[in-house]
């Protein structure tokens, strides 16, 4: 079966309100050309829900199409905060879970295992406790111990980008893979962008490299630079100096309208140009 | 041999890992810790390029390279739940970088005034709950040990530090056992499980780290100094960080914005030049 | 065209696997299903080389080959944590061969007798249980339709059946949906999700059935036949399995032993000759 | 560190009453050098733990040095049923206690994550919950649905083998992994065996390949064709005929005693002799 799409079929079939699961890790192999078709789609009351979220956050935010953010941490690693994210949290003005990075991989795992809650002592004696309402502790059958009970979570759509994949949708991940193959098994429905679409032949050359099995997506789309800002090892590395204008840009409410128009509300082909056109960043970014 | 304040405090973090264990790269600090370790007096730890994979690796500082050294270097590749896996074992040690650590031990990253209504969002707890929760030895570093990081009761508790509610759900395991700050190394061993000094840094004084700690922190006039790096030491990091990328969480201002630009538009090429590429891809 | 009974019942199984999901290949039966099924209507089944892995093959039935399949056709290779998640996710199917199938399809390949004290101990349930908990179809073969093997209740129930317990705890997950025998195919629409007769292979009598299973089934005069292969599936399950290893499942005793000999020396021949070397190892 | 231990420096550590769980799959990559030298050891009272069983299982009840085994499954696939297991289930001789795959999977997961159950719908409405006093049922916090509480298994040591290990204890493993990688993780302590010791150099060319981590292993000994008589892909298949002789020997007590004292009570090299030595075996097994 053939699962190509174009980014704009992958977003037809997101309603209003979908809870969206997104892979990568802060500045790595975030699926931003996706992010950003889906932050010009129009789509709005979204949950998102990240282990170690960033960029796509933060512009989701920006855009004030989010509702509900579940989340281990949202940040620009060694660039600072993430100035939408601190806004919206400090402002209150959209929901946040803070979970932690083992209980969102577990929240998958338990919707993926079809098992209501796995059990965990992570959290126990933090405040992470207090103030996630989705958590129970319970008390272990065998032992009488307290426990943490992580609630299954079920995204409706898991958005990710990794370096191959080929029509029928299986992808290769050459980097560390985050928690893309939990995010792609949880969702209902798994859209997945590639550095480059290559032949079911080419692809089976990679072994446990091949780690999205196409059971579990519906879309693939062929966007070089999909990642862009965010890195994609071992092609491209994340893009601090389009970040540092990014975050600028997000601190001032008139370049944020500019930033809009000129790198959200543009075709993938356009936004590269913007940012200098793909010679360009192979000078920059390569590695 | 001379050696700066970053050099010192990296030597003392090397000087707590031991044994075999996989030791997490999230900072540069913390990288180079382990790495000197690794070549020194723990030839067994198992260090990775990147917080999540990489073992195997000699970890070279940089902004954005982490995963890049896994294939130059052809590390091992891990998963994330490889990682976990490692933590639930206590085969795993980190040094964590908390903006606020309190008295007992208890560390914040979460936000700066009530969680519900911060002052400032920092960045959400992350791994650090499961880290105070099964690790046998929990280490903390704090760059700019001052009133508003090292305090009386942080302002949420991303991770667990010793008080009645652990000993009630957690026992020993992952209490805090280690800090080290700008000014010195501390330990948990006052009362209740409280912090207490162990070394000051040459040239500080008991009254400055009286004066920078926002408790009542017993500081007697006999302390003795942290050890200085050696020569060995100061080699090892210097040459894995040629560009000086560690002295980047220090700074602040023009001086670290240039820094940064500096580095980011040289790591590539020390990369190639530290590491042919030889890679699996 | 001419067919044997073991290519008949391939082809009826075959017919039943449709959509994109994993499919296991534990038994040449089952692999040769799924190819067939692959190579006619349903193009986007996920074959497997083994039990567990070599995902995107053309398996060839063996004694002992199924793992190098994965190596000399690059298969792609799976993990046993995403077998059972594509079970728990309902995106795999199996053709299950049990010792023995009841008149409510619970089925048996742990012991003859009772557990505690076996007449026969089997084999254990294996993953039976996960299956009959999860999938939305499940499908049963039989290959020797007697009264000892398709009986009125099972001695052990390794996997699930219909029944007030499933009702209760389990819904329709892991339901069973069909069983293939030498004698027909049956399904479970009788009274309280029990034993009926869909089709009944050509040269079957009603009588025969009714003397071959082991409880009271229902059996009309009026029962269609089974659909013979066609020249097409026959094509396919001949090229693909040139030693006949599907035949093993149906012989028994010196016909058995020499087949055996024979496939055993002569399949990594045959290996090689589908598929020269082209591994990634 | 150097962990190469010879196999009689592994089962020195080994006391009466161990438990122990075995990798590999039926007659797939089972660690049988390692088998036969716990066998003859003189160890006893020993607790396997196993998720497909086949000869090692086999082999160690007929050694009478097992008093419990915990297993989904044990027998020998295509060539029938387990001789020695079937004997010592009907005789009621030892303890067994039957699980499924994935709870067998789940238990060693849970000794891993440090939590004394996971839950699972696995078992619901078949009599394995039945026999299987270890299990409990329970009642979800969320939603109240009965599930399976499947305890913890906490092996003492895990015996597996692999295609090739560096000295430091990192293995890589071609063919399937089955359940190895939770044995070693799941154990205190881990005893590999490999095809093939390889500089460490050599080893990190095999990238995900590398599936057993240097953290989770205590000694690594070389032992080739150390899964015969069952298979090692990529690099050789299963002796059917051994294993024939094999379960014709253990359904006679004379014959039994004589593959004992050929087959198990002999050093490794002998062995391979035995079977007709190396190069022999490579014509009849390689592929």
């Amino acid at each position: 079966m053939n699962k190509v799409l174009t980014a704009e079929a992958m977003l037809d079939q997101i309603p209003d309100g979908a809870s969206i699961t997104i892979g990568g890790s802060s500045l790595s192999r975030k699926p931003m050309a996706l992010v950003r078709a889906l932050a010009r789609s129009g789509r709005k009351d979204l949950t998102l829900i990240v282990n170690v979220g960033g960029p796509e956050v933060d512009l989701l935010l920006g855009l004030g199409v989010v509702s509900k953010v579940i989340y281990a941490f949202v940040g620009f690693e060694v660039m600072g905060l993430a100035p939408n994210f601190r806004r919206a949290r400090q402002g209150q003005i959209v929901e946040f879970e803070e979970w932690t990075e083992y209980t969102v991989m577990a929240g998958l795992d338990a919707a993926i295992k079809r098992v209501p809650f796995l059990p965990t002592r992570s959290g126990l004696a933090t405040d992470v406790l207090k103030v996630n309402h989705a958590f129970r502790t319970m008390t272990d059958p065998f032992t009488g111990q307290q426990l943490v009970a992580v609630p299954a979570i079920h995204p409706d759509f898991a958005l990710i980008h990794v370096n191959y994949a080929d029509e029928r949708g299986n992808g290769v991940i050459l980097g560390d893979g985050h928690i893309d193959v939990l995010c792609a098994k949880a969702a209902k429905t798994t859209f997945m962008s590639c550095e480059r679409l290559v032949h079911a032949d080419e692809l089976q050359r990679f072994g446990r490299d091949v780690q999205i099995l196409r059971i579990h997506t519906q879309g693939v789309a062929e966007m070089p630079w999909g990642a862009h800002p965010t890195g994609c090892a071992p092609e491209y590395r994340a893009d601090l100096k389009h970040l540092e204008e990014y975050m600028a840009a997000a601190n001032d409410p008139a370049k944020w309208a500019v930033y809009q128009d000129s790198m959200v509300f543009v075709e993938h082909g356009q936004y590269l140009d913007r940012i200098g056109g793909r010679e360009h960043l192979v000078s920059r970014l390569h590695v | 041999m001379e050696y700066s304040l970053d050099e010192l405090m990296i030597a003392t973090m090397a000087h707590q890992l031991k044994g075999e264990f996989l030791v997490s790269s999230v900072t540069a600090f913390g990288a180079l810790a382990a790495l000197v370790a690794q070549k020194t007096h723990a030839p067994e730890l198992a260090v990775l390029a990147t917080p999540e994979s990489g073992m195997e690796v000699t970890p070279l500082p940089t902004l954005t390279l982490g995963q890049f050294l896994t294939d130059v270097q052809r590390g091992i590749p891990l998963t994330m739940e490889e990682i976990f896996d490692a933590i639930f074992c206590d085969l795993f040690r980190i040094w964590i970088n908390p903006a606020q650590i309190d008295q007992f031990g208890n560390v914040n990253i979460s936000s700066i005034g009530p969680w519900e209504k911060p002052k400032v969002a920092l960045v959400g707890s992350r791994g650090i709950p499961e880290d105070t929760s099964h690790l046998s030895q929990i280490f903390y570093y704090i760059l700019h040990h001052n009133t508003r990081s090292v305090v009386s009761q942080v302002d949420f508790r991303s991770g667990a530090g010793n008080g009645a509610e652990r000993d009630q759900y957690l026992g020993r395991s992952g209490a805090p056992s280690l800090l080290v700050t700008d000014l010195g190394v501390f330990d948990f061993s006052g009362p209740g499980g409280s912090m207490a000094v162990v070394t000051l840094h040459p040239g500080v004084s008991p009254d400055e780290v009286r004066e920078r700690t926002g408790f009542d922190l017993q500081v007697t006039d006999i302390i003795p100094h942290t050890t200085p790096p050696t020569a060995q030491e100061l080699e090892i990091i210097r040459t894995a960080d040629p560009l000086e990328v560690r002295k980047l969480e220090l700074l602040a201002g023009e001086e670290a914005s240039e820094k940064f630009v500096t580095i980011y538009e040289r790591e590539r090429q020390a990369l190639h030049v530290a590491w042919p590429a030889r890679g699996r891809h």
